[in-house]
């Protein structure tokens, strides 16, 4: 087998830790959840320390593909087991670590089979890493399908309202959109002729007609975009998160809608960018209608996690407006909202996670004066909530003015109505939070603790992430630029 | 307009008459009867058509042996006093629609085929030139049809056989 | 990235103005929660330093003869540079000047008000914020960050306003104050896009020069500037989005002070001198803008006439000096606007922090009610307030008059006189509505036939009696400084217009001098105070305004012309049960509703395909006939 | 002499199978299934006849003799199958066969 690496596989080794935690996980005897969650934690922190290692190990100056893990798998059909890290996936990577490892903390207070769950928890995370790095089509569809198979049994076992309604409308919905990405990308490999999978080799210009990369834009972009949760295929994301388990809506709404995006903009945009160019306004249509459309529908929910699901909804139509501008602000816009949102909405879930242990509600009208009673636990709600209204100083206002920027100066109209979004999600966060938190304390819940430090670490991680970001953005900014500025200026004009 | 071929069509009436009466009684011995006459018109046509040993093998195992066979188990099981359900909507409709296509289609077919208007002239194949040919040309066909027959005595009596009594023998 | 800067003593001055509030906040809100005395220390510390530094900022460069600007890359993508610094000029020394000090102030006297509240550290960490965001939008080199800043001025005074979580109408005010601001944002923020598209860059030297006007064409110019004007009239409550600032006194009472006097109603009026030539370059969007102002003064001030509550009174003159602010800017006395700024800031600070301690103390809001609990026996509040609310009303010789005066005299330089007219009207209603309250609190009437409810009162009052003594003169003492300054600020009119005048900035005319419009401004203010006094002052008056003797009138400026009437309907009506409620049913029914169909009718299919799979024998059959005809007719044609 | 045209042979034929078909397929009850299906082997017999007598090939005639012996074993092997059926499940309907279901 033809091998290539640079150096030390650390690629490698993000997947390698997250699939020895899971056979350890496996290994290890139901009774002993203590032993099972200190693995779950030493695993999943060493992917974030690896993470954190490659982010600051990339080389900006030089840009372009680095760690580069190539492996001749099936030569006869050109699959590759084929890893590398740019500018696109850093970012990402960064951020599934984040959220795969306060998830892990977040969950600590679990006492039902622990085991199976934090098992198929890490399965779904190796998954979700695999695709953020590969670099083949093919091991980007089996990683695709790795991490939402794991879905259906953590949501419909550990869930909570309409779980089994919940569990099962995210999973055909999902598998619809996987349905629609596998007959793409055989028909880019069969059109391509080259018997290759490797982006790298199929994105060189001219290797497919116009007509062919419209055609499996389309395709690529909706299944992926269902996962995204693009306007009007959203409705699995709201349902999926209010029944999932909170460390796994973390991971869900904090990472596998990333992985939506990242699915257009790897796949989709890299291959087909005559087609991109082609059906760009499209996108934006249908992304600006969701911006919009999610923090309506939010208005008027009555569930706090359905009112975080629709913001969702709202900031993955953000993450495709950016896509969908074709300049190197938006899509830097785009790439910077996907860490951002990722990391808001986890502590979004992760503070409404211990809120929902204590209280056993997620009403909004049972809540109420929550501030009184815990003060931390909604202290970091509100700093969520805020990053979700996009106040400056916190990470997802770049990203929001970076999108929003670039949407207004290539479709003004459009970019127009998403910026107008502003003053209503800050209606729609505000009057959760007013709800939920304000007012006289509810009687019933005046002897609950606040969050004690031990379980506050996740929520902290999550809190100095979001400030660091938000105060630094350069720190991210410069990283996806390696990426985004020759993608663009290499496009086909 | 000859002799043969007045009676050709009145042979052709008779059969479809019969068969339609016969497919659509109630009563399962009257379709049987029916459908017996219908079999002697067939033995008449394959004789004008110039084939008196299958006439007679038609009137022999047809119309004698099947018919007779269906009439017994009729008997046997008392199956006359048995109501039968009328076929759903869904079951028939299509059944219909299809037979009208096919109809249409062979109706078509027939007559836009270049040889459908060769008139057939009467001829006659007798009994010892049949035979011959089939024991010349055939003979392994025979064979193999006289084993299957076997297969199918020694089949019929396994499944005739009642578990409880150890069986008994069946004709 | 300050490192190679620390020569510079300007630069490390104003690094150390604008980033100590932060560095205080963080350490509070991170570390010192549970000590308040820390955290109030910790707080007004860096509040001093930041003083010290703002204030040597402005002597350093009190002749200067262009304006420094400082910039630090601080994010780059693609095209767009965000680059983060400071401007130093006159208007924004003076600005920062001014909001040091009365920051610093508050800060103190807060020490006074909010003695005993279980949430201090909250409370300082909050105001140290917001300091620190209103100091760094005053000094921000460009629109965007001062785009940033302005929001983060908008979330602190909104987490402010909220600080009292637990009573419904303060989260409300909170939310209210956000959100409506937020609208005007968005117009702010697409009003800067479009200059960016145009200009290429955001830099308010550059929007300030001529050069933008060649590039953009005039509509777009006047476009642009209508839609900054949007967030000018978001941010300093001017029509139509002028109603969260009555609702926003529902914070502590520092805090209003706070926010009417220097930062946040401020940092509208700011932007526009920011922008000055800029506005001014469009002649459509400056008589717009002259429009709103005399709109918003007019109406303020009505409503000012009837409410009873003393707070919600110098709400509506706040809005109302803001309209002759923006009245006096839009009439193109750049100066006046500045001017009236600095002043009001002085005064309206004053004016809140005497009510503050009159409600601190007596525990409660309504005018009538103050004055029967003996408001007038604490002597020094009620003596610095009537100084304040001379200087609102426009007597001279307080700082008001002289302001208030030039806003006049760049109103009489317009050729239309309707705006002067309009002006004059409401400067003899602000005297009015200024002395109206005072003379209610002097001079109580024994149970005027108003039915008040006498609930626990007596109590309150010994429990603020308790704590009051030590904390009376720590709430004294800024409020005679501030007392000093409406006095004597009126008389830096001089040095101040050579200061602000010393970069030149385009378009500032010439001003006359009429002097009738003295003599008119005097006449009209006395007799609003003497109007007051006939009603309310005399001793046998009936303490009745001569609005409130028409009902309907009454009805209309009390429910403040029903503005808000009006977005209790748009939310609730328009957003809330309408667009909303039909997203999600169309969430619910036709999205939902399909792909449950779909599953549906798969699951029929299923069903429907599962009878061909009873195992019945006749199916089969049917389905090889079918087949057959159908393999036919593929066959034959 | 001549008979009819060689296309009319075909039509009865095509009409009797089409009837047999119908009987098949619709008829509730075993026993009219396998009748139906005598029928269709029936028409196929008349169709062969007619093409052995168009041609002059003994060919048709040897098939048709096959076909009677196929019929009579499927016969003998049905008719054994619905009797023991019919001791299973007590009923000729084949929609009661669907224990495989």
């Amino acid at each position: 087998m033809p091998m290539e690496f640079a150096g030390f596989p650390f690629l490698s080794a993000i997947l390698i830790s997250c699939l020895a935690g899971f056979f350890i996980i496996l290994c290890l005897p139901e009774a002993r959840a203590r032993e099972i969650k200190w693995v779950g934690a030493v695993c999943s922190g060493m992917t974030l320390a690896l993470a954190i290692y490659l982010f600051f190990a990339y080389d900006k100056s030089r840009g372009g593909l680095q760690f580069v893990e190539r492996v001749q798998w099936i030569p006869s059909l050109g699959i590759q087991y084929f890893n590398a890290a740019d500018g696109f996936n850093l970012p990402n990577l960064l951020l599934s670590g984040i959220v795969f490892f306060t998830g892990v903390l977040t969950m600590w207070e679990l006492e039902i089979r622990v085991k199976e769950f934090f098992a198929l928890y890490f399965l779904m995370v190796t998954g979700v890493f695999g695709l953020f790095m590969s670099m083949d089509l093919f091991f980007i569809f089996v990683w695709y399908d790795v991490s939402l198979f794991p879905m259906y049994p953590l949501i419909a076992i550990w869930g909570t309202t309409r779980k089994e309604y919940g569990a099962m409308k995210l999973t055909l919905y999902l598998l619809a959109g996987s349905a629609l990405i596998l007959p793409a990308i055989l028909y880019l490999f069969v059109q391509s002729g080259l018997n290759t999978f490797d982006i790298v080799r199929l994105m060189q210009p001219g290797t497919f007609t116009a007509y062919q990369q419209k055609f499996a834009f389309i395709l690529l972009y909706l299944g992926f975009g269902i996962l995204a949760g693009v306007w009007p295929f959203h409705t699995w994301s709201p349902v999926g998160h209010v029944a999932a388990p909170h460390g796994v809506s973390m991971v869900h709404a904090g990472v596998l809608m990333k992985i939506g995006a990242f699915g257009v903009l790897r796949v989709a945009m890299f291959l087909c960018p005559q087609g991109w160019q082609h059906w760009a306004q499209l996108m934006a249509l249908l992304a600006s209608i969701g911006i919009i459309y999610g923090v309506l529908v939010g208005l008027r929910q009555t569930d706090l996690k359905y009112v975080i699901g629709y913001s969702s909804v709202s900031h993955m139509g953000i993450v495709g407006l950016g896509l969908s501008t074709m300049t190197v602000s938006g899509l830097n816009g785009a790439v910077f909202q996907m860490f951002a949102h990722g990391v808001m909405t986890a502590l979004l879930f992760s503070s409404v996670g211990y809120i929902y242990d204590r209280t056993h509600t997620k009403a909004i009208a049972e809540l109420g004066g929550l501030s009184r009673i815990m003060p931390v636990a909604s202290g970091y709600f509100i700093v969520a909530a805020m990053a979700g209204m996009g106040v400056p100083g916190l990470a997802s206002f770049w990203g929001e003015l970076l999108v929003l920027l670039s949407a207004f100066e290539t479709y003004p109209i459009r970019g127009t109505l998403a910026i107008s979004a502003l003053a209503v999600s800050a209606l729609f966060m505000l009057r959760v939070v007013q709800k939920t938190f304000y007012g006289p304390a509810n009687p019933k819940y005046v002897d609950l603790q606040d969050v004690p430090f031990s379980l506050g670490v996740p929520r902290m991680i999550l809190v100095t992430v979001i400030l660091l970001f938000g105060f630094f953005p350069s720190l991210l900014l410069d990283m996806i630029e390696t990426a985004s500025i020759p993608f663009i200026n290499g496009l086909p004009r | 307009m000859t002799l043969y071929t007045c009676l050709f069509y009145v042979l052709a009436v008779a059969i479809v008459t019969t068969t339609g009466i016969a497919i659509t009684q109630r009563n399962l011995v009257h379709a049987v009867i029916y459908l017996v006459f219908s079999f002697f018109g067939s033995a008449l046509l394959f004789y004008l058509l110039g084939a008196p040993l299958l006439a007679a093998l038609e009137v022999i195992v047809y119309a004698g042996a099947i018919m007779v066979l269906f009439l017994f188990i009729i008997m046997m099981v008392k199956m006359e006093s048995i109501e039968e359900r009328m076929p759903p909507l869904g079951q028939w409709l299509p059944a219909v629609l299809c037979g009208i296509l096919y109809l249409a289609l062979g109706a078509v077919v027939v007559y836009t085929a270049p040889g459908s208007e060769f008139p057939l002239q009467t001829a006659m194949a007798t009994p010892v030139e049949l035979g011959k040919y089939l024991f010349q040309r055939h003979w392994l066909s025979i064979e193999i049809v006289s084993l299957l027959l076997l297969v199918a005595i020694i089949g019929a009596l396994h499944l005739g056989k009642r578990k409880e009594t150890g069986g008994t023998e069946e004709p | 990235m300050a490192v190679p800067w620390v020569s510079d003593l300007t630069l490390l001055a104003a690094i150390l103005a604008t980033l100590l509030p932060l560095c205080s906040f963080l350490v509070v809100m991170l570390f010192t929660r549970s000590h308040p005395r820390i955290s109030a220390g910790l707080s007004i510390g860096a509040m001093s330093v930041s003083l010290l530094c703002a204030l040597f900022l402005l002597n350093e460069h009190w002749h200067m003869e262009k304006p420094l600007e400082y910039a630090g890359r601080w994010l780059v993508s693609g095209s767009i540079e965000i680059p983060f610094g400071f401007l130093l000029d006159p208007v924004s020394l003076l600005m920062l000047a001014v909001v040091a000090v009365i920051g610093f102030l508050i800060q103190i006297y807060s020490l006074g008000y909010m003695a005993g509240d279980p949430g201090i550290s909250r409370y300082y960490a909050f105001m140290s914020l917001f300091l620190w965001a209103m100091m760094s939008l005053v000094v921000a080199p460009t629109l965007f960050q001062l785009y940033i800043f302005w929001e983060l001025v908008g979330l602190s005074s909104y987490l402010l306003i909220g600080f009292w979580y637990e009573k419904f109408s303060a989260s409300q005010a909170g939310k209210k104050a956000f959100i409506m601001t937020r609208a005007g944002d968005v117009a702010m923020f697409l009003g800067m896009l479009l200059i960016l598209l145009h200009l290429g860059n955001l830099s308010i030297l550059e929007i300030d020069s001529p050069a933008l006007a060649a590039r953009m064409s005039p509509r777009l110019l006047t476009l642009s500037a209508l839609l900054i004007f949007g967030g000018i009239i978001g941010k300093s409550a001017q029509f139509p989005l002028m109603t969260w600032l009555p609702d926003a006194m529902q914070g502590p009472t520092p805090v209003s002070a706070l926010l009417h006097s220097s930062t946040m109603v401020a940092a509208g009026v700011y932007l526009f001198e920011r922008l000055f030539p800029f506005f001014f370059f469009s002649p459509d969007a400056m008589t717009f803008g002259l429009f709103i102002g005399t709109l918003s003064m007019l109406l303020a001030s009505t409503m000012a006439l009837v409410t009873r509550d003393i707070k919600e009174i110098w709400a509506y003159s706040t809005i109302s000096q803001l309209g002759y602010m923006i009245m006096g800017l839009d009439a193109g006395a750049f100066f006046s606007g500045a001017f009236h700024l600095t002043t009001h800031a002085a005064f309206k600070a004053l004016l809140f922090l005497c009510s503050g301690v009159l409600i601190h103390t007596f525990e409660t809001n309504d005018i009538y009610e103050l004055g029967r609990k003996g408001g007038r026996s604490l002597k020094v509040p009620m003596a610095c307030c009537c100084i304040a609310a001379g200087a609102l009303a426009g007597l001279p010789p307080l700082s008001g008059f002289f302001s208030k005066g030039l806003i006049l005299e760049g109103l009489a330089d317009l050729s239309n006189p309707v705006w002067l007219i309009a002006a004059l009207f409401g400067a003899f209603l602000t005297a009015y509505y200024a002395f109206r309250p005072i003379f209610i609190i002097l001079f109580p009437r024994e149970a005027s036939g108003e039915p008040e409810v006498h609930s626990a009162t007596s109590t309150s009052k010994d429990h603020s009696a308790g704590h009051s003594s030590s904390h009376y003169w720590l709430m004294g003492w800024p409020l005679i400084l501030l007392a000093g300054a409406t006095l004597c600020l009126g008389f830096l009119k001089a040095p101040l217009e050579h200061f602000m005048g010393q970069t030149a900035l385009p378009g500032v005319k010439g001003i006359g001098h009429p002097v009738w419009l003295l003599y008119t401004e005097i006449i009209l203010a006395v007799g609003g105070v003497g109007l007051a006094w006939m009603e309310f002052g005399r001793r046998c008056a009936q303490q009745v305004g001569f609005v409130e003797k028409i009902p309907a009138l009454h009805r209309l400026f009390a429910e403040r012309w029903y503005l808000d009437h009006f977005y209790g309907w748009f939310v609730d009506r328009v957003i809330d049960r309408g667009v909303s409620a039909l997203f999600t049913q169309n969430d619910h029914r036709v999205i939902d509703g399909s792909i449950d169909g779909i599953s549906r009718g798969t699951v029929e299919t299923g069903r429907l395909i599962s009878h061909m799979h009873l195992g019945m024998v006749q199916y089969r059959l049917l389905a090889m006939f079918v087949v057959m005809v159908l393999l036919a007719f593929y066959f034959f044609f | 002499m001549r008979i009819v045209p060689f296309g009319h042979v075909l039509l009865l034929a095509g009409l009797l199978f089409v009837m047999g078909a119908f009987c098949a397929v619709t008829r509730r009850n075993l026993v009219m299934i396998v009748l139906g299906v005598e029928i269709m082997l029936n028409a196929a017999g008349i169709a062969f006849v007619g093409s052995a007598l168009r041609w002059g090939q003994l060919e048709g005639q040897a098939c048709v003799f096959f076909i009677l012996a196929v019929a009579a074993t499927e016969v003998a092997v049905g008719l054994a199958m619905i009797v023991f059926a019919y001791r299973k499940t007590g009923s000729f309907d084949p929609a009661g066969y669907n224990q495989l279901k």
